[in-house]
């Protein structure tokens, strides 16, 4: 069995309001030193090991998981036991 | 989760355990009686969510009973999920509205979005289409940080489930004041529609039956909720966060079409939500209400985490979730209904015939106890009643407003958050999809259409808790009677009422006080104004920390049948020229006012007098005259005086008025005396809508300079742009939610 | 004309599509499950808005690879209109059948209230009955209608004639103030406003009649029925 | 400069609506060794070093990253020059 951690973002060149609206809340409250924040996905996936398992959470990231025209993703694979 | 199943019976009363469950010595001698031997945990816990005030109405099923239950158009009182009341053609509306305060107070958003998702249940589990929610929710002030993320959040809760779900928000209140500064309430409302033939039953009938298992799985959620909502919050809240449910407003969409694609399959025999004390409350329930008993394997319940104990099933409040009792041998045609919407429903016990409630796990009977004892022979308690030194004192006290400028007073009215615009909430709610809605939020009362007919439904919440606390009586009244006039100003007849009384400790002398006041005040004004209640929800210790109850706060949902769609009637101000009345005098009532609020920064002196035979007769009147189509806008004048009602029916169509007042100023234009209406009726209708209404009396008319202007003695008294005035109304509580703090 | 209502599970405005195209309307419609669609059978496609699989993930995201989309292409292929609204919009750009992508509002808040639109094009088969520059009003309800795309995108948008409306007070951040856009061939159509909340006097606006009356005048023509 | 890399998980007892249904789409499209899938939050955080910035990031998380009643949280901090 392996755990599957896929983290999603934006794109750079797309705003992120949500992102914008932590940055500044995160100021109202006084943390001074806080600048840019982007708001992405972080999805923990169980997965059997499979030979071609790269290959399939690539196909499942361009499918389903990511929306390419708007965002990007990366992930590692963990094996559990 | 401490194993629980490890502590023994005896260890249990020894070491008086039960008392953590909020069960009394004496509940608990009960229960040792009903049972003939000490109760295990399991049986200890099902004892003490079944006995919680939440579901036993403890303190309060004395006072319940005063309710004027019956009427002609009632098809189903008290005591299903929801009531149903007849709307002819063998259509009925279905409704009932719940408290979700406690939950909210600690995880505001799936607080109020699991409040959502069991209203719509307890009307879907009758049988019912969900046409329509509303909520009716208490905030501290804004000004407070902590209240404005528990607003934010609870709005965003509704909206979130009741979006999803594609059932429209179409209305509901929002008020604002100290006293709910440390515990919110949120009441959620549904109103469904049903064919009178499909009204169906929580009941487990016909013994050998199959009790079967539909929806969400049952996870660790919400342990001890129906306990928790009935303990005054305190720091030890805190730590029993995580027992907060989530909800799935996905699953909660399949469950409707599912359920309502079932209940017209004739192998269902009864049918029912598991709300507050899961699949105790509900499995309990369905054989007490058939006199039966019922069985069940608890390793059959489909559970989503491992090592579950039969206490953590049977305490869950995961949400989405139904019980039902389907004939024996059917269970695949059942089953088959719920596939196709991807959900599980799966058998796991059957309809016995020895009245016991009985439970197998892993091969052993873990709980064995009497259906009756855990619904019947719950306790009622008659607490003790004392009448609060502070009404004595508002009883022989007068309160005269002084102010200097009417129209700053009326713009910082506008500016209040209770009266302000509640556009930055109800924006955020679907309130159009299923194309029914005629009426959005925003008037007096929402209204929706009923699709194959003529015929609409209007419906609305109310319940100003302030003349509750001044005067419990004349506040239940009054609160049933404000609901009643935003009905008729609708263009709908009243019909029916759910109420949802929120209150603090009744173990509180004081408290119970105002309980049974509110209780008796609503119960005349529903039997004068002919609207019975046929559901309702008790939420008691609503208390925060350090004991401060809230204002005694009983809301007030109800539904009118709006005859002809023609009949429909909104609180704007059509056009200009447009002729402005006001049906009833103002005398210098101010105890409770907003303007005493305001002004004072508290609440005291009398509460605005109500007599019922005046309302009952100026509500008739005036629907005869919308249904004669005499009216082109009407309004009650509530919160802020008939200044507040003229402004914002004029808001919509940014007209201008001239209005002339006579008499005292401050009288005339901000006391909020009952029962009153300010129309306004086109002027070739003027002679026979006079004629028709004697006892409305000509304030001036709708101009299109866009001045709002009030003369008195031949003087300007107030002469603003409205575009300024609505300005400050609709930007109150978006600035307020924005600012920092 | 014949139309197919799309129903995803947690569809929710696909009732209202239905009563639209066959109440008001007058047409014949069926609303038909995911995985139990024929849409061989269909003159035209309707996306409904609302909801679809609890909107979980994306919007629109889950249904854009569940079942009935490779039928949903098809129909594209040959040429029927698809009109796809607010959710709908959403499933058509997760496709790929239109370009852009959804973004959350830029109050990060759902809203739901009129907004007036302006008809960009009136040259499509979903706007023939609308004037050119028109300004119309039309409900939206939605938590996630920030229409993005990128510059070239829009370019080539524009250049293509494929906006068909947009807002005039652009009420959630979208690119160009966009509130609904065309494929490059012209019969699929994704809106974020709702035009079948739009389509009786009774609920205050009807509007958005006017694109299912020219999606049936569109087909009438192209279909010269003999009768 | 730093990035923070702030993790926003779901407690473990918390139902994840949202997890259930992308698992239940993946094996829809036949990836068949997908099993449980838990949908978090991956915030990427611009912030100036300062003496006590873990104790700053924690402060921010508890107060207004995570939601402490269903969430748990981890981060990361990487120097960008
Ligand atoms: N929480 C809410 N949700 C939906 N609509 C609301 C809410 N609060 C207020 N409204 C709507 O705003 C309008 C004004 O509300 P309110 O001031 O309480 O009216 P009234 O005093 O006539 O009862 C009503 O149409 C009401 O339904
Ligand atoms: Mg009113």
């Amino acid at each position: 069995m392996c755990k599957v951690n896929i983290y999603i973002t934006l794109k750079e060149a797309v705003l992120d309001p949500q992102g914008k609206a932590i940055s500044d809340s995160l100021k109202d409250l006084k943390y001074e030193g806080v600048g840019d924040v982007r708001v992405g996905k972080y999805l923990q996936m169980e997965m059997e090991q499979t030979d071609n398992m790269e290959e399939q959470i690539e196909e499942m990231c361009k499918r389903l998981l990511a929306n390419p025209v708007i965002e990007d993703y990366t992930y590692t694979i963990e094996e559990v036991v | 989760m401490p194993l629980v199943t490890e502590i023994t019976p005896e260890k249990i009363e020894m070491d008086q355990l039960y008392k953590e469950m909020g069960v009394t010595d004496g509940e608990f001698h009960h229960i040792k009686k009903l049972l003939g031997r000490n109760p295990n945990y399991t049986e200890l816990g099902i004892f003490s969510v079944m006995w919680s005030e939440h579901c036993s109405y403890k303190h309060s099923k004395t006072l319940l009973k005063q309710f004027p239950t019956e009427g002609k158009h009632v098809l189903q009182g008290p005591g299903e999920g929801a009531g149903v009341v007849d709307i002819g053609d063998e259509q009925a509306v279905v409704f009932k509205i719940e408290s979700h305060n406690h939950p909210s107070a600690v995880e505001p958003y799936q607080g109020a979005a699991t409040g959502v998702g069991g209203i719509l249940r307890d009307v879907f589990s009758m049988g019912a289409k969900p046409i329509a929610i509303l909520n009716s929710l208490r905030f501290g002030s804004l000004q407070n940080s902590r209240v404005k993320y528990l607003f934010k959040e609870v709005v965003h809760g509704i909206s979130g489930y009741g979006n999803c779900v594609g059932v429209p928000t179409v209305g509901g209140e929002v008020q604002f004041d100290d006293a709910y500064n440390g515990n919110p309430l949120v009441n959620a409302m549904c109103v469904g529609l049903i064919n009178h033939k499909d009204v169906q039953q929580g009941i487990a009938k016909g013994v050998g039956n199959t009790v079967m298992y539909a929806g969400a799985k049952t996870g660790r959620d919400g342990i001890h909720g129906a306990t928790f909502a009935s303990e005054e919050l305190s720091e030890d809240s805190e730590s029993k966060r995580p027992s907060v449910q989530v909800g799935d407003p996905f699953m909660e969409k399949l469950l409707i079409e599912a359920c309502l694609d079932v209940i017209h399959h004739d192998a269902l025999v009864g049918i029912q939500d598991m709300g507050a004390a899961g699949l105790t409350s509900s499995a309990s329930e369905m054989a007490s209400k058939a006199g039966t008993g019922l069985k069940m394997n608890l390793d059959l319940i489909p559970q989503r985490e491992t090592g579950m104990t039969p206490y953590e099933m049977m305490l869950s409040e995961s949400q989405e979730r139904m019980l039902l009792v389907v004939e024996k041998g059917r269970e695949k045609e059942i089953a088959s209904v719920f596939e196709r919407y991807g959900l599980e429903a799966v058998a796991v016990g059957e309809v016995t015939d020895d009245q016991q409630f009985v439970l197998e796990h892993k091969g052993e009977i873990v709980a064995d106890v009497p259906v009756d004892g855990l619904a019947e022979d719950a306790p009622v308690y008659q607490p003790d009643s004392r009448t609060p030194a502070y009404f004595e004192e508002f009883q022989n006290q007068t309160y005269t407003p002084e102010i200097r400028n009417p129209r700053n007073v009326l713009r910082s009215l506008l500016q209040q958050p209770t009266i302000a615009s509640k556009e930055w909430v109800y924006d955020q709610y679907d309130s159009m999809v299923q194309t029914n809605t005629v009426v959005r939020p925003g008037s007096d009362a929402a209204v929706l259409r009923i699709k194959g007919t003529d015929k609409a439904v209007a419906m609305t919440t109310d319940g100003n808790s302030r003349y509750i606390y001044l005067d419990p009586q004349t506040g239940g009244k009054i609160a049933v009677a404000e609901a009643a006039r935003n009905i008729v100003c609708s263009g709908g007849e009243p019909l029916a009422i759910t109420d949802g009384l929120n209150f603090g400790s009744p173990e509180n002398p004081e408290v119970y006080w105002q309980m049974e006041g509110a209780v008796k005040g609503m119960s005349a004004a529903c039997t004068s104004l002919e609207t019975p209640v046929i559901s309702g929800n008790v939420s008691l210790y609503n208390e925060a920390f350090g004991g401060h109850a809230i204002y005694p706060t009983p809301v007030v949902g109800m539904v009118g049948l709006v005859q002809e769609t023609a009949h429909i009637t909104t609180s704007d101000v059509k056009q200009e020229g447009d002729l402005l009345y006001v049906i009833g005098e103002a005398s210098p009532e101010f105890g409770g006012s907003e303007l005493q609020g305001m002004l004072e920064g508290k609440h005291f002196g009398q509460a605005p007098a109500l007599d019922l035979e005046t309302e009952e007769r100026r509500q008739k009147e005036l629907l005869s005259a919308i249904r004669n189509g005499l009216v082109s806008s009407a309004h009650d004048i509530a919160e802020g005086g008939l200044a507040v009602a003229l402004a914002e029916s004029l808001f919509k169509e940014e007209l201008g008025c001239e209005v002339e007042i006579e008499g005292d100023e401050v009288t005339e234009l901000f006391a909020e005396t009952q029962s009153r209406f300010l129309v306004s009726v086109k002027p070739e209708k003027a002679e026979e809508f006079e004629a028709q209404i004697p006892e409305a009396s000509f304030l001036g008319k709708a101009t299109n300079n866009e001045r709002f202007h009030i003369i008195r003695n031949g003087a300007s008294v107030i002469d603003e742009p409205i575009q300024m005035l609505k300005a400050d109304w609709k930007g109150a509580i978006p600035c307020l939610v924005k600012s920092e703090g | 004309m014949k139309f197919a209502v799309i129903v995803f599970p947690g569809s929710n405005c696909d009732e209202d599509m239905y009563h639209a195209a066959s109440e008001v309307l007058g047409e014949e419609a069926d609303m038909v499950w995911f995985e139990e669609a024929d849409l061989k059978k269909y003159d035209g496609v309707l996306l409904p808005g609302g909801f679809s699989y609890g909107d979980y993930l994306r919007s629109g995201a889950i249904a854009s690879v569940s079942g009935v989309i490779e039928q949903v292409k098809e129909a594209i292929k040959d040429g029927k209109p698809v009109l796809g609204v607010c959710n709908g919009f959403q499933v058509l750009l997760e496709m790929g059948e239109l370009p852009g992508a959804m973004l959350r509002n830029k109050n990060l808040t759902f809203m739901c209230h009129e907004e007036e639109l302006i008809v960009k094009n009136n040259g499509t088969m979903f706007t023939a009955f609308y004037d050119e520059k028109e300004t119309i009003s039309l409900p939206i309800a939605h938590g996630e209608g920030n229409y993005y795309c990128d510059n070239q995108t829009l370019e080539e948008l524009k250049r293509n004639n494929q906006i068909a409306f947009t807002y005039k007070n652009n009420p959630n951040g979208s690119t160009a103030d966009i509130a609904g856009i065309t494929n490059k061939e012209g019969n699929v159509l994704g809106m974020m406003p709702h035009p079948e909340r739009a389509v009786e006097k009774l609920l205050g606006n009807d509007d958005g009649l006017r694109i299912f009356e020219s999606i049936l005048k569109h087909w009438r023509e192209t279909h010269a029925v003999g009768n």
